[in-house]
């Protein structure tokens, strides 16, 4: 039983909670009170950005605590995260996906890409940044952003 | 004058005066009032049915009507049951037929042939059970064959498969005959006499060598007309070339007298057998209804899926059956009388909802023109009356509460489950074994409804006559209506029934006292702990529907349900052709199946005719064909063709010859017949 | 001992011999086989041990010792070996899995249902003769004798095979010990060194076959033929 | 009187699944997450879940129609139906005459059929994907539910199951036979398949080619979702409450007692949590198999039905 010596030597990896951020919680938030269902949309992202939205949900940093968890669908999510700048082909599956979400909804642009196209702006494929093409709750500066900071975006959204 | 005989003279007068209508009434007149004396012919052998079921019984003779020994007639309970269910079945169907043939035009069912054919057909259904002697059964018997025979072939000028399937069935169904005639015969002579009181009487004196082979014989042919294995092939060819009204008729009544016969015979007239019999109809049965349902759930012609559900179902009547026999064998008759209640309450309800099946087809046929579930779709919007009696039916065809199939097969199931008390091994093996199958059928049936509830009516219309479809006419609905009604009564009050399947389960003499019982709302086993209220079990559900309903709302603010689009994934609107089919549906089955199915497929790439790496078409065929009529028929076939190559030698197109032939086997004849004096 | 907890425990003993044989049929790594092999081994032996403390035969007490000891240990011992030295080399990773029966596993499952209510239906006139609790679990010693054939018939690698031919013999065994009461003490010890020196012919002649073919697929023993 | 207890005890063994279904949920996760080294959402996640959900705006796709609204409260209607009849908490109460074990099995039947039509209302590719995958597997389980129920009523001589478990409560050895142990395994794979747990489907994932409950229910949304969750929840909690029930029936009573009644809820949760926490330990464990590999668990959990049936009666079973 390799898996259970394993288990009974690595014990707890999460990190100690860090204290919950200061920053109030978006309007739309109020109503989810402790529970987030999260649906990722990568709009056009070099992938920098889900690599760490997946460190965050790991062992370690554990965003699920919290109360956030990622889900396969946009019916079932509260909250979009998009990364990367909205390409032209993205714009509109990504107005769909945040259509298909029911109220109340929130948008978080994570990393700089999705809040000013950062390195990609004025890039022939590029329609604009996520404020451009939707209406922006919450955003998460960063190239990419530290789990750290992904997980207190999503904290503020949760309440927790 | 008693009821009965009455009611069945009316019901003969109005076949004939169906008939006549038929032949001389103008195409406008024709169809209403041939459905009119049709639906009388149905109401007449219901009635009596009803009257035989409540305990009154009647026997007569009519010497003049069939030569040398006259025709005899008796009434019991167990007639009484099937001449019920083929009566209300008739009635039903009938008024289904008005607008189903009405706006077919004056071809097809409303042609002066089938208008003509069909009040006798009726007819036949509800007097086979009649018949009290081996000559009248026979007569009837084949009346009803050709009957049936003329009404599948109704369309055949439209499509080359309904000649096909006609052939099949006309052959298929006179080997039976041929079976039934040696069978039966064979057992006259043994037992001294050809009406049923003295076959009863001399049953006994018949050596039980004969007695196995009268069996088998009778057997075969019965178990071919139900549609079991392995002499089903005609069902699912005939009954989905039938129109639909004939296919409703056929699988809800014709295949019962098969059944009938089956009783009547094995348990009745011969008075039972040795165990080896019933484990024999037993195979035959648990065989049939895991084969039946496995090629239903690959079908995606409704008609073709519904046929092999009727195949499916029957199996489970004639493990029913097998199981009464085998109880009766060992000696536990109050088990085998449960076994034997548990059967003909199953026919009951498969005759309820399966003819209710085939209407709904029908009327989608009707408006569609279409029996393939991957081209159909979206229909609840466009039928949303014809949907929900097909998912009334369907609900009790899948065997699950608040359905009534699931009544017959939980008395099947309790019958079986408590025959361990049962001495022999045979019992302690087989018992298990059928329980499993029957599960097995009954989840594989859950597959294959929910497919064609699913694929057929609900999401969007994959072509555009599924995009166009009308609901059906009035008429039509009121005979689904009718059927949707009884599936109802059946499901819910299934106690009131208690009563007649006892003098049904008493006639053929076994103890029928009380299996079912509680006063019409509960069915209470008597002797075996078990019980079950429909009427609860229907009412929990609505109250506990209701709270999930209702508790949410409470607490929810009350936001305005939105209407949002598909989830396209982010992409285009999912056309019809992303949904899944009927095809698509039966795939993880038919790949887990593969052995037993042994699906034919064919890849044919295409390159370009530049590069062998470039795909120009790729083009993907499969088929599930019936691999038990490709093993076992098709031999039989060959070696039939065989055979009639060589005959043709003897055929060389002199007349001469063929004198001489008759002529020469005129003198051998008699030859024989001297010599052997 | 009571009767009944006797029975009690005979029964548990036949239940897990029943299960392991059909564990060996589920599973295909090899690895797993051993272990479940091992495992009926210690059930068989414990059959014995409880018969022969029960009718107070110390002799099948010591007779059921020594049947643990060689097929819960000894003969799973050998096979690990031969596993090991087949996985050691790395290359034939597939050689540790059994990965394409003759019969694919959920049929020969359910071959295994049939073949036990089979050998139900064979030993019930046995059964009928003296029933007593050992002989009413007769049929499990059929069924594991049938099943182990069954895997005889169908599995390809031959580590699998020598299972199968032990499942045969473990089946056997426990056969005569439920019928009997065991065989003499002298016979059993004949067929315990038979099985073993068989098993280490099959070891060697694995390890051949390795060499010769690369592979353990006795299918290509068909090679030979030619 | 002792028809107040009963009743109390019918509607606490509604309430108590009802209420304790997504705590045990929440439970499993949060075993589930101490085992991944995790810190968890904790037990009462699930609950928010749901109360959030219950409260977002609900949402129709444009081309489903009744089977789809409908589903969801069918699913846990018959879910809720069941819990009522079987003897979670007390054998002796006014439902204990309709509490038939196919009846019980056939109404969960019933729910999956329900989510199965829902999922092709749709008319997705998802949708239908799920709902033949499911109906596949549901057909296969059903011949193992069927011989375990018939193994376990054959030493009580009837399919009722308080009658069942008062027979085993009061002759334990049924349970320690072969015939008893075997019948538990099988029926517990039947329960992960009914469930939808690991190895059978994976109910966390993310991924819908790899999907089967999942993907039937991607199209619904706020409260049509916190139903349909709640419904899983409820089925995991009753099933796992049955397989309690029937093989470990101590401390369930027997008879009209208030006192009794308390014992038994505290021992009926103690056994879902220990029950629980074994669950989702077993799930860190394994891995979920191939869709096709899973009629070779379906055929394995069926044969130890068969030989549950055979081992009842060739051991000690009627000689």
């Amino acid at each position: 039983m390799g898996l259970l010596r394993k288990i009974r030597t690595t014990g707890r990896v999460a990190e100690p909670a860090p204290p919950r951020p200061e920053a109030e919680q978006p309007l739309a938030a109020g109503e989810l009170r402790g529970s987030v269902q999260v649906r990722c949309v990568d709009a056009g992202s070099c992938n920098g950005c889900e690599i760490e939205i997946a460190a965050a949900f790991n062992p370690l940093y554990d965003a699920e605590r919290y109360g956030a968890r990622l889900v396969a669908s946009p019916r079932h999510a509260d909250v979009a995260l998009v990364t990367g700048p909205v390409t032209r082909n993205m714009a509109e599956p990504l107005r769909r996906t945040v259509a298909a979400m029911g109220e109340p909804k929130l948008v978080v642009a994570v990393g700089d890409c999705a809040i000013d196209c950062g390195e990609f702006a004025g890039g022939y494929g590029v329609e604009g940044a996520v404020a451009d093409v939707l209406p922006v709750d919450l955003a998460v500066p960063g190239c990419p952003p530290e789990p750290d900071q992904i997980v207190a975006a999503l904290r503020r959204v949760t309440g927790r | 004058m008693s009821v009965i005989p009455a009611a069945l003279a009316a019901a003969a007068v109005l076949a004939g005066a169906g008939a006549l209508a038929g032949i001389v009434l103008p195409y406008r007149l024709r169809i209403p009032a041939v459905g009119v004396l049709t639906a009388g012919v149905g109401v007449g052998g219901g009635t009596a049915g009803v009257a035989a079921l409540g305990g009154s019984g009647w026997a007569g003779t009519f010497p003049g009507v069939l030569p040398l020994a006259g025709a005899a007639a008796a009434v019991d309970a167990l007639a009484g049951l099937f001449i019920a269910v083929a009566g209300a079945v008739v009635a039903a169907v009938a008024v289904y037929g008005i607008g189903y043939a009405a706006g077919h035009g004056p071809h097809g069912l409303g042609s002066r042939t089938a208008q003509a054919v069909l009040p006798p057909f009726a007819l036949t259904l509800v007097l086979v059970p009649v018949a009290a002697s081996v000559s009248t059964f026979l007569a009837l018997w084949e009346l009803m064959a050709l009957g049936s025979l003329l009404l599948v072939l109704a369309e055949h000028r439209e499509r080359a498969s309904v000649r096909q399937a006609g052939v099949w069935y006309a052959v298929m169904t006179h080997l039976g005959l041929v079976l039934l005639l040696a069978g039966l015969a064979l057992f006259a002579a043994g037992a001294g006499g050809e009406t049923f009181t003295a076959l009863r009487a001399g049953a006994h004196t018949v050596p039980p060598a004969v007695r196995g082979l009268v069996f088998v014989l009778v057997a075969l042919a019965f178990t071919s007309k139900a549609g079991a294995l392995p002499l089903h092939a005609w069902l699912p060819r005939a009954h989905p070339e039938a129109p639909s009204p004939v296919s409703a008729l056929m699988s809800a009544a014709m295949v019962n007298l098969g059944i009938y016969g089956l009783v009547r015979t094995g348990l009745d007239l011969l008075g039972g057998g040795p165990a080896w019999w019933w484990l024999g109809l037993i195979a035959v049965g648990g065989t049939s209804a895991v084969y039946g349902i496995l090629q239903a759930a690959m079908a995606s012609d409704l008609k073709r899926l519904l046929a092999y559900s009727t195949s499916e179902n029957m199996g489970l009547v004639l493990i029913g059956v097998g199981a009464s026999g085998l109880f009766a064998a060992y000696g536990d008759r109050p088990l085998a009388a449960l076994a034997l209640c548990a059967a003909l309450l199953h026919v009951v309800n498969h005759s309820a909802f399966k003819a209710l099946l085939f209407c709904a087809a029908g009327s989608v046929l009707r408006s569609t023109g279409l029996r393939d579930l991957d081209r159909l779709g979206g229909l609840r919007s466009r039928m949303p009356v014809t949907a929900a009696f097909f998912a009334v039916a369907a609900l009790g065809a899948v065997a699950l509460p608040p359905g009534n199939g699931f009544i017959s097969e939980w008395l099947l199931l309790q019958s079986l489950i408590h025959g361990l008390a049962v001495p022999g091994v045979a019992v302690a093996v087989v018992l298990p074994l059928s329980v499993a199958l029957i599960a097995l059928s009954a989840g594989i049936a859950a597959a294959a409804f929910v497919k064609a509830l699913g694929v057929g009516f609900f999401a969007r219309p994959r072509s555009d006559r599924a995009a166009s479809a009308e609901e059906a006419p009035i008429l039509m609905l009121a005979g689904m209506g009718l059927l949707g009604a009884a599936c109802a009564a059946l499901a819910l009050v299934p106690g009131l029934l208690g009563g007649s399947l006892d003098r049904a389960v008493g006639a053929t003499g076994l103890p029928g006292g009380g299996a079912v019982s509680g006063g019409g709302l509960e069915v209470r086993l008597t002797g075996i702990s078990a019980a079950l209220s429909p009427v609860w079990v229907v009412a929990a559900l609505t109250v506990a529907l209701m709270a999930a309903v209702g508790l949410p709302r409470l607490y929810g603010r009350r936001r305005r349900r939105v209407n949002a689009r598909l989830w396209d994934c982010g992409g285009g609107a999912p056309t019809p052709r992303m949904a899944y089919t009927a095809t698509s549906f039966a795939e993880p089955l038919q790949r887990v199946f593969d052995d037993v199915l042994a699906p034919e497929q064919d890849l044919d790439v295409t390159p370009v005719r530049e590069s062998a790496y470039l795909v120009e078409r790729v083009r993907f065929q499969r088929r599930v064909s019936d691999r038990i009529e490709h093993r076992l028929y098709e031999p039989v076939l060959r070696a039939l063709n065989t055979a009639g190559q060589s005959a043709r030698r003897l055929a060389g197109g002199s007349v001469h010859r063929y004198l001489g032939y008759g002529f020469a086997g005129l003198v051998f004849l008699l030859l024989a017949l001297a010599v052997g004096w | 001992m009571t009767g009944g907890l006797f029975t009690q425990l005979l029964d548990l003993a036949c239940g897990a011999f029943l299960l392991a044989a059909v564990v060996v049929l589920w599973r295909r790594e090899l690895a797993a086989i051993v272990r479940y092999f091992a495992l009926q081994g210690v059930a068989l032996a414990a059959l014995a041990v409880l018969l022969g403390s029960h009718e107070a035969r110390w002799d099948l007490v010591g007779v059921g010792l020594g049947i643990g000891v060689l097929r819960a240990g000894v003969l799973p011992y050998l096979m690990r070996r031969a596993l090991s030295a087949l996985s050691a080399d790395g290359v034939h990773s597939e050689e540790v899995r059994e990965t394409q029966p003759l019969v694919n596993v959920a049929a020969s499952l359910l071959t295994a249902a049939l073949l036990t209510l089979l050998a139900y239906a064979v030993a019930r006139p046995l059964t009928e003769l003296d029933p007593t609790p050992a002989t009413r679990a007769l049929p499990v010693g059929l069924a594991v004798v049938l099943i182990g054939f069954f895997v005889l018939v169908t599995r390809r690698r031959a580590l699998a095979q020598v299972v199968g031919f032990l499942l045969l013999d473990n089946g056997i065994t426990a056969t005569a010990f439920l019928a009997t009461s065991g065989v003499p003490l002298i016979v059993e010890l004949g067929v315990s060194f038979d099985v073993l020196l068989a098993v280490l012919v099959l070891q060697i002649l694995t390890a051949r076959m390795r060499v010769a073919f690369g592979t353990t697929d006795i299918d290509d023993l068909r090679e030979l033929h030619d | 009187m002792s028809a107040a207890v009963g009743y109390a005890a019918v509607a606490g063994q509604v309430v108590v699944v009802g209420a304790g279904a997504p705590l045990l949920t929440g439970w499993m996760r949060q075993v589930r997450a101490r085992l991944e080294g995790r810190a968890g959402a904790g037990v009462l996640q699930p609950w928010r879940d749901t109360r959030k959900l219950l409260r977002k705006e609900p949402v129709t796709p444009v081309g489903t129609g009744p089977a789809f609204r409908a589903a969801p409260a069918l699913l846990v209607a018959t879910t809720v139906v069941a819990a009522a009849l079987v003897p979670l908490l007390s054998t002796d109460t006014p439902v204990s005459s309709h509490a038939d074990l196919i009846v019980v099995v056939s109404l969960i039947a019933l729910g999956t059929l329900a989510l199965a039509l829902a999922g092709l209302d749709t008319g997705t590719a998802f949708g239908g994907m799920g709902a033949s995958r499911e109906m596949t597997v549901a057909a296969l389980v059903e011949p193992t539910i069927l011989l375990s129920v018939f193994a376990l009523s054959i030493p009580a001589g009837t399919t009722n199951i308080p009658a069942i478990v008062t027979g085993a409560v009061h002759e334990p050895a049924r349970l320690t036979s072969p015939a008893g142990l075997l019948a538990t395994a099988a029926l517990a794979v039947a329960v992960l398949a009914e469930t939808g747990r690991i190895p059978v489907d994976n109910p966390s994932t993310h991924l819908e080619l790899t999907m089967i409950h999942e993907a039937m229910v991607l199209e619904y949304a706020g409260p049509d979702l916190a139903l349909v969750e709640l419904g899983s929840q409820l089925r995991l909690t009753l099933l796992l409450g049955l397989l309690s029930s029937l093989f470990v029936p101590w401390g369930i009573a027997t008879s009209a007692s208030w006192a009794g009644l308390a014992v038994a809820l505290v021992l009926f949760a103690a056994k879902l949590v220990l029950l629980g926490a074994v669950l989702a330990a077993a799930e860190v464990f394994w891995a979920k198999v191939r869709l096709f590999r899973v009629p070779e668990l379906l055929a394995g959990s069926f044969l130890l039905a068969v030989l549950a049936v055979a081992s009842s009666y060739f051991l000690s079973g009627a000689s």
